[in-house]
């Protein structure tokens, strides 16, 4: 089961939690087992089935460069962070 | 009506035709091919431009190109000697004096004409002598340092 | 000075100083900048820009320009083709579609003064700017938002009609300037506020300032009858410039071929399209070649500066130094449309601590300015000037040293940032202790007016995607076919990196930097990227080069390639029987089937490799013309493994001289109306060799684990923390603590004369 | 910029055929760092361009026992390499040596900062307080013009149509006397005066008492501003901290400053102050030194 951190902005759509722990092998996965607990949770992230531009999302502190494909593990945290770059 | 101008560049005879209004930078970099000299700002503030005009640095931006009928420049394209380069050039190589190098022919053009006047310089007279030149890269201490290392003493000997 | 953590690893090419490959060339003058690149028949081109920073277009007259002779024609917004609004990633962050399209030519209201309204060609440049001042434009003057808090209120003028708040996938109901909200939050900030001993706040202004690359932007275009487009540019992305391009030209982008000539400087301004699409629009309306290049008054006014902020910061720490809770409000000037970096500036503003509650709240906000870009470590300087100057409140209140609070608080590996993520192996604590046992830090300071500061920065980064090419040459050498096009020394930086892996010398390699058809996709110039992501390339098709070159040597020796090891340059048997040196084996490669072609491609992790700085400076204020004079500036920072030392200390150097300029002099002053009153390099002061020290560059060594030889970005940390460095040091120099930026002569003469009782009277 | 034409006239008399004939199309160029750039920016509505460079008046720099004459046309460098031109005229010296940088020192003339008219023109205190005059050259002959009186606003000058400044000069400045321009800028080069200041001393023999003094502002009114009082305040008295601190105050009250993007309103009026309270002790020094013969 994977931890995954919600961004203060989506709490009111979990109740309040800040963690929930979810089921799910890839990015993609735990996105869908998110929306199946807290209806609302997808469409707040994602955009034609990907991730919403300007979001990332990073598996134990690394930045996934898969998108919803990234690879989870039985004791990942998951955490939804903004995209970015620099000058 | 355009100005009949003759002038020697870089040791070589020249003659063109211009309108009266391009800039001597415009000359040499549109009639002349020698893109060298840069512009950086066109209103004599950056020294990209910078070339010797009878022996004296100015700002290629700011001299009417009719102006220079008579004259004698010197470009960056003429400070290395044949098949080699001028030591600044060799120093600002070796002291990583230059990132993105734009500023860097006017550097070289105003360190040149710097070593004329005073062989062998302080830090604070190349500071003052180069502050019409603007590098937004470096921060200029490669560059002040390759400038007192062209002297061919050490920095240290003569700050 | 380097000062190594951890045992170095031996290395033959990384760590030395070759004289980079680039180098003769621009020293000569003969390396070709977009500015130089010439092609028969071209036109020039010339933009129409609004006089006004906010009003409706009401007509464009263009007839008088068309009569004049010799110009060929005039475009508008109706000739660009027009996309939905729709958001589209094209190498420069999300943006709007349709926005980015109408920041390159107007369409209905200019938005800021200097934004294009029109754009002609003709014969030459001269005749080009004659006719652009023909063309008539007829503007309603509309109120502009200016101020970035007012224009947050919902009684400002709206930029936008259609622009709602976007808070993570919600989008507001009613229009406004905010064009968006993000939010991090760590721990419990009441509970955190409540445990303080005290609380430290406060609100740092800083205005919007530029890049200041001195190369203005250009670009040359043809759009051939055959329906391919080539541009020729400087610009820090070629495949940026091409993806961009394609979208609001409408072709595809196999149609579109970017060749980026030489960039003189960009410090991320280069990354956005402007004269581009506009040069092939009239390429394409008059049939030739039309180049473009700007003034210096364009580069002010009608490029991408890096946005003002109003930036609100508490920091709650217990009397002995610790910091227990912070918070920040982060609004940041967008310009006139969407898609400021400010996010950059909450990941970096509390970064370098470990601070068990935060809470960060950041705006996008659009304003009558030009459409902002990144500046080098974009947001994070106006960040640092507000967190790193409360720091110096508290150590000065705690009782401690400056570089021992820091010590304290230092973000370690397995600290959890603000954003939630965790901290991979850092290096902050150990540039803290190079500062510390510094010679600056070892000298007293002593006279009337002069202060020491120290202040620190975190950048973190980027990795992204690069792709390289290497050929090996049949006398030995190898060409390296790299797609960053080189702003500072990167040809270099990557070509020593091929260099050690396949075990020549740095000057046997051959870097350049080509063609977006000749080179797999590379991400932008930016980002701290190159030597680290395009370094990973680098490294990946040099292994594939060995694996290749042993696979031969097998060939020679009829032996199977397992059995060939390889040591540096040298490829031998197992057994010691045979051996052969990389150089000879590439005079055989067409023996033993054909030429050697490797390559590498990545999209880098880009979360393990952020980097440190700490600052000290030296300085002296003149009380009675609040001029500032930097005696001393020492600047540490970990590169985790420097290739070329001499390009790192470059940046280093280049940073601070950036962020000196903007701490004391650097602004974009506005008139009432939202003009610039300062577009030039005479009147926007940025530092000249007379205005500085030699600054002393200290390279710290932790380290990167993502990266073979341990590399991390060094191009933008360092101009995080000069302006903060220097608040702190005139602090000391004068007992007032300024808090907005630039703290020119005016504002420091202002504070001492207030301190004095002497405050000036405005007239 | 615009279509122009170009002459270069070789005698005076040329010269102000060219400019009277084409009127208020006409400009004078000398150095060009001011005029080329405002016709670059279509500040100027100029088309005739008339390079005076080869007309032997205006580039003329001559030092004789009647004092100094400055060509209109001598750019700053010739003027701050003259070793005795420095030491009789030493603020003529700093503000030469501080207009722009080397490459606009090479070519901008002090007489070209005069007709420019900048309210923040460095050259001009210096010659205000060197008690300088213009010669003007016309189609109706020649006239003189105090150096206080060439400017009269913005941009403006007594030039009337077809005139144009040959020279100027300044009284013998010897024995104890000594001057000092100093303005103040944000960066240490190339910038325009937020505020100047050029002070001018001659003292008696005995070496404490003022005989005159003269002291020129810059960038803190419309035109470059002599302070008319110093000469009246300093006269006959002692040159101590007091007496410099007065006319520094009338500095200060004399100053009509505007705020712009190089200075604010108080901040100017400040600095006309301290600079004028500056520049008058250095120039005491160097009338001091020049005393002494130690200068």
């Amino acid at each position: 089961m994977a931890l995954v951190r919600i961004p203060p902005q989506l709490r009111k759509l979990t109740g309040g939690a800040r963690e929930i722990t979810v089921a799910g092998a890839t990015i993609g996965e735990v996105i869908d087992a998110l929306e199946k607990e807290h209806p609302g949770i997808r469409d707040r992230v994602l955009e034609d089935d990907e991730l919403r531009p300007g979001l990332a999302v990073a598996v134990d502190s690394v930045i996934a460069t898969r998108g919803l494909l990234q690879p989870v593990g039985e004791q990942s945290e998951v955490t939804f962070v903004p995209a970015v770059s620099g000058g | 009506m355009k100005v009949h101008v003759r002038a020697t560049i870089n040791g070589e005879p020249v003659e063109f035709l211009c309108e009266p209004r391009p800039s001597l930078l415009e000359a040499l970099r549109d009639e002349l091919g020698l893109t060298g000299s840069k512009e950086g700002c066109n209103n004599g503030n950056c020294g990209a431009c910078n070339v010797i005009l009878d022996g004296r640095l100015v700002n290629s931006c700011i001299v009417l190109a009719p102006e220079i009928d008579g004259a004698a420049v010197t470009t960056v394209e003429g400070i290395a000697p044949a098949g080699g380069l001028h030591t600044i050039q060799q120093r600002f190589l070796e002291h990583a004096a230059l990132q993105c190098g734009v500023c860097t022919p006017g550097f070289i053009v105003a360190a040149k004409a710097l070593l004329d006047e005073k062989p062998r310089p302080t830090e604070a007279d190349a500071r003052l002598y180069l502050a019409g030149n603007l590098c937004r890269c470096t921060g200029y201490d490669k560059i002040i340092r390759a400038v007192l290392d062209s002297t061919n003493g050490n920095a240290e000997e003569t700050a | 000075m380097t000062t190594t953590k951890e045992q170095p690893k031996q290395y033959r090419v990384i760590g030395t100083r070759p004289i980079r490959h680039d180098g003769v060339d621009k020293v000569t003058g003969r390396a070709i900048y977009g500015a130089d690149f010439k092609i028969a028949g071209a036109l020039h081109g010339k933009v129409v820009r609004s006089p006004h920073a906010h009003a409706r277009i009401k007509s464009i007259d263009p007839s008088r320009a068309l009569e004049l002779p010799g110009v060929k024609a005039v475009i508008t917004s109706a000739d660009m083709p027009r996309p939905k609004a729709k958001m589209v990633d094209l190498g420069e962050g999300p943006m709007n579609a349709l926005h980015l399209r109408n920041n390159l030519i107007a369409e209905g209201k200019a938005l800021y003064r200097g934004h294009a309204v029109a754009a002609v060609a003709a014969v030459d440049a001269h005749v080009a700017e004659e006719a652009a001042r023909l063309i008539k434009v007829e503007y309603e003057p509309l109120e502009p938002a200016i101020d970035v808090r007012a224009a947050m209120e919902p009684s400002a003028p709206l930029l936008h009609d259609d622009l709602f708040t976007d808070d993570l996938g919600e989008t507001a109901k009613k229009p406004s300037n905010v064009a968006k909200h993000v939010c991090f939050e760590k721990g419990d900030v009441e509970k955190g506020f409540g445990a303080a001993d005290r609380i430290f706040e406060g609100e740092f202004n800083a205005v919007m300032v530029h890049q200041g690359y001195i190369e203005p932007h250009n670009a040359t275009a043809l759009w051939n009858a055959d329906g391919h487009l080539t541009i020729w540019c400087s610009t820090q992305g070629a495949f940026t410039v091409r993806e961009q391009v394609a979208e609001v030209v409408g072709l595809a982008v196999s149609r579109v071929k970017v060749v980026p000539l030489e960039i003189g400087g960009g410090f991320g301004g280069k990354i956005p399209i402007y004269l581009e699409p506009v040069a092939a629009l009239l390429s394409r309306k008059t049939g030739r070649p039309v180049k473009m290049t700007m003034d210096r008054a364009e580069v002010f006014e009608g490029t991408g500066p890096t946005p003002g902020s109003s930036i609100r910061v508490k920091i709650g720490a217990t009397k002995d130094g610790r910091f227990v809770v912070a918070s920040a409000d982060m609004a940041y000037e967008a310009g006139a449309f969407p898609g400021s970096p400010f996010v950059c500036g909450m990941l970096t503003v509390f970064a370098p601590y470990d601070i068990e509650n935060i809470h960060i709240d950041g705006y996008d906000v659009v304003v009558n300015k030009p459409k902002t870009a990144a500046y080098r470590a974009p947001c994070a300087t106006n960040a640092a000037m507000a967190s790193e100057t409360l720091i110096d409140e508290i150590a000065e209140w705690a009782g401690l040293d400056p570089l021992d609070i820091r010590t304290k608080n230092a973000a370690r590996e397995g600290t959890r940032r603000a954003d939630g993520l965790v901290f991979p192996r850092i290096g902050f604590e150990e540039t803290v202790e190079a500062a510390r046992r510094s010679e600056h830090a070892a000298t007293r300071l002593e006279g009337p007016y002069r202060g020491r500061g120290v202040a620190s920065g975190y950048w973190f980064n980027c990795g992204l995607k690069s792709s390289v090419t290497v050929t090996v040459n049949s006398d030995g050498t190898v060409n390296l076919v790299e797609g960053s096009t080189d702003i500072g020394g990167t040809r270099a930086s990557l070509a020593m990196q091929l260099a050690e892996v396949i075990g020549v010398d740095a000057e046997d390699v051959r870097p350049q930097v080509v063609d977006t058809d000749s080179v797999g996709y590379n991400d932008v110039t930016g980002g701290s990227r190159v030597t680290f992501a395009s370094g990973l390339a680098v490294i990946e098709a040099g292994k594939e080069t060995k694996k290749k070159m042993a696979e031969r040597a097998a060939m020679l020796w009829k032996a199977s390639p397992d059995d060939v090891e390889v040591e540096g340059s040298t490829y031998r048997l197992r057994d010691g029987s045979k051996s052969i040196e990389f150089k000879e084996l590439a005079g055989k490669l067409g023996k033993t089937g054909g030429p050697v072609v490797a390559q590498g491609s990545v999209n880098a992790d880009p979360s393990v490799g952020g980097g440190f700085g700490t600052h000290m400076v030296d300085l002296e204020v003149d009380p009675e013309t609040g001029k500032v004079t930097i005696l001393r500036y020492t600047a540490v920072q970990d590169a985790g493994k420097a290739i070329h030392p001499a390009y790192v200390e470059g940046q280093i150097q280049g940073g601070v001289t950036q962020g000196i300029g903007w701490a004391i002099n650097e602004e974009y002053r506005w008139s009432a109306e939202g003009r610039m009153t300062n577009a030039s390099f005479l009147d926007y002061r940025m530092p000249t060799s007379l205005d500085l020290p030699m600054i002393d560059a200290i390279i710290v060594e932790v380290p990167n684990p993502g990266h073979p030889f341990g590399v991390r970005g060094v191009g933008e940390v360092p101009i995080v923390p000069p302006p903060a460095a220097i608040a702190n040091a005139i602090y000391r120099a004068i007992g007032v603590r300024l808090r907005d930026l630039p703290m020119n002569p005016a504002r420091v003469l202002r504070a001492v004369l207030t301190a004095a009782g002497t405050p000036p009277e405005d007239e | 910029m615009r279509q122009i034409e170009y002459h270069a006239p070789a005698s005076l008399a040329e010269a102000v055929e060219i400019l009277a004939k084409a009127g208020p199309r006409a400009r004078p160029l000398a150095g060009g760092t001011d005029l080329i750039v405002q016709l670059r920016e279509y500040r100027s509505d100029a088309d005739v361009i008339v390079d005076v460079k080869r007309v032997p008046e205006l580039t003329e720099l001559r030092l004789d026992g009647d004092g100094l004459v400055i060509g209109a046309a001598v750019p700053c460098c010739r003027i701050y390499e003259d070793e005795q031109i420095a030491r009789a005229y030493p603020a003529v010296f700093d503000a030469a040596s501080l207009i722009g940088g080397i490459q606009i020192q090479n070519r901008a003339s002090l007489g070209g900062n005069l007709c420019n008219a900048s309210p923040a023109a460095d050259g001009v205190p210096p010659l205000i307080a060197h008690g300088g005059t213009c010669r003007i050259a016309g189609p109706s002959g020649e006239r003189e013009v105090p150096v206080e009186k060439f400017c009269v606003g913005p941009g403006k000058t007594v030039l009337e149509r077809g005139e144009l400044l040959v020279s100027i000069r300044l009284p013998r400045s010897g024995g104890r006397s000594g001057s000092r321009y100093e303005r103040f800028i944000p960066r240490n080069e190339m910038d325009i005066a937020v505020a100047g200041a050029g002070s001018f001393i001659e003292l008696e023999d005995d070496g404490e008492t003022i005989r005159s003094a003269r002291v020129g502002l810059a960038a803190v009114a419309p035109t470059p501003l002599a302070l008319a009082n110093a000469t009246d305040a300093l006269a006959g008295r002692k040159a101590t901290a007091e007496a410099f601190a007065e006319v520094a105050e009338a500095a200060r009250k004399a100053a009509r400053p505007i705020r712009d993007m190089r200075g604010e309103i108080w901040q100017r009026r400040h600095l006309a102050g301290v600079l004028t309270r500056r520049t008058l002790e250095v120039a005491l020094e160097r009338a001091r030194a020049a005393g002494n013969g130690t200068r």
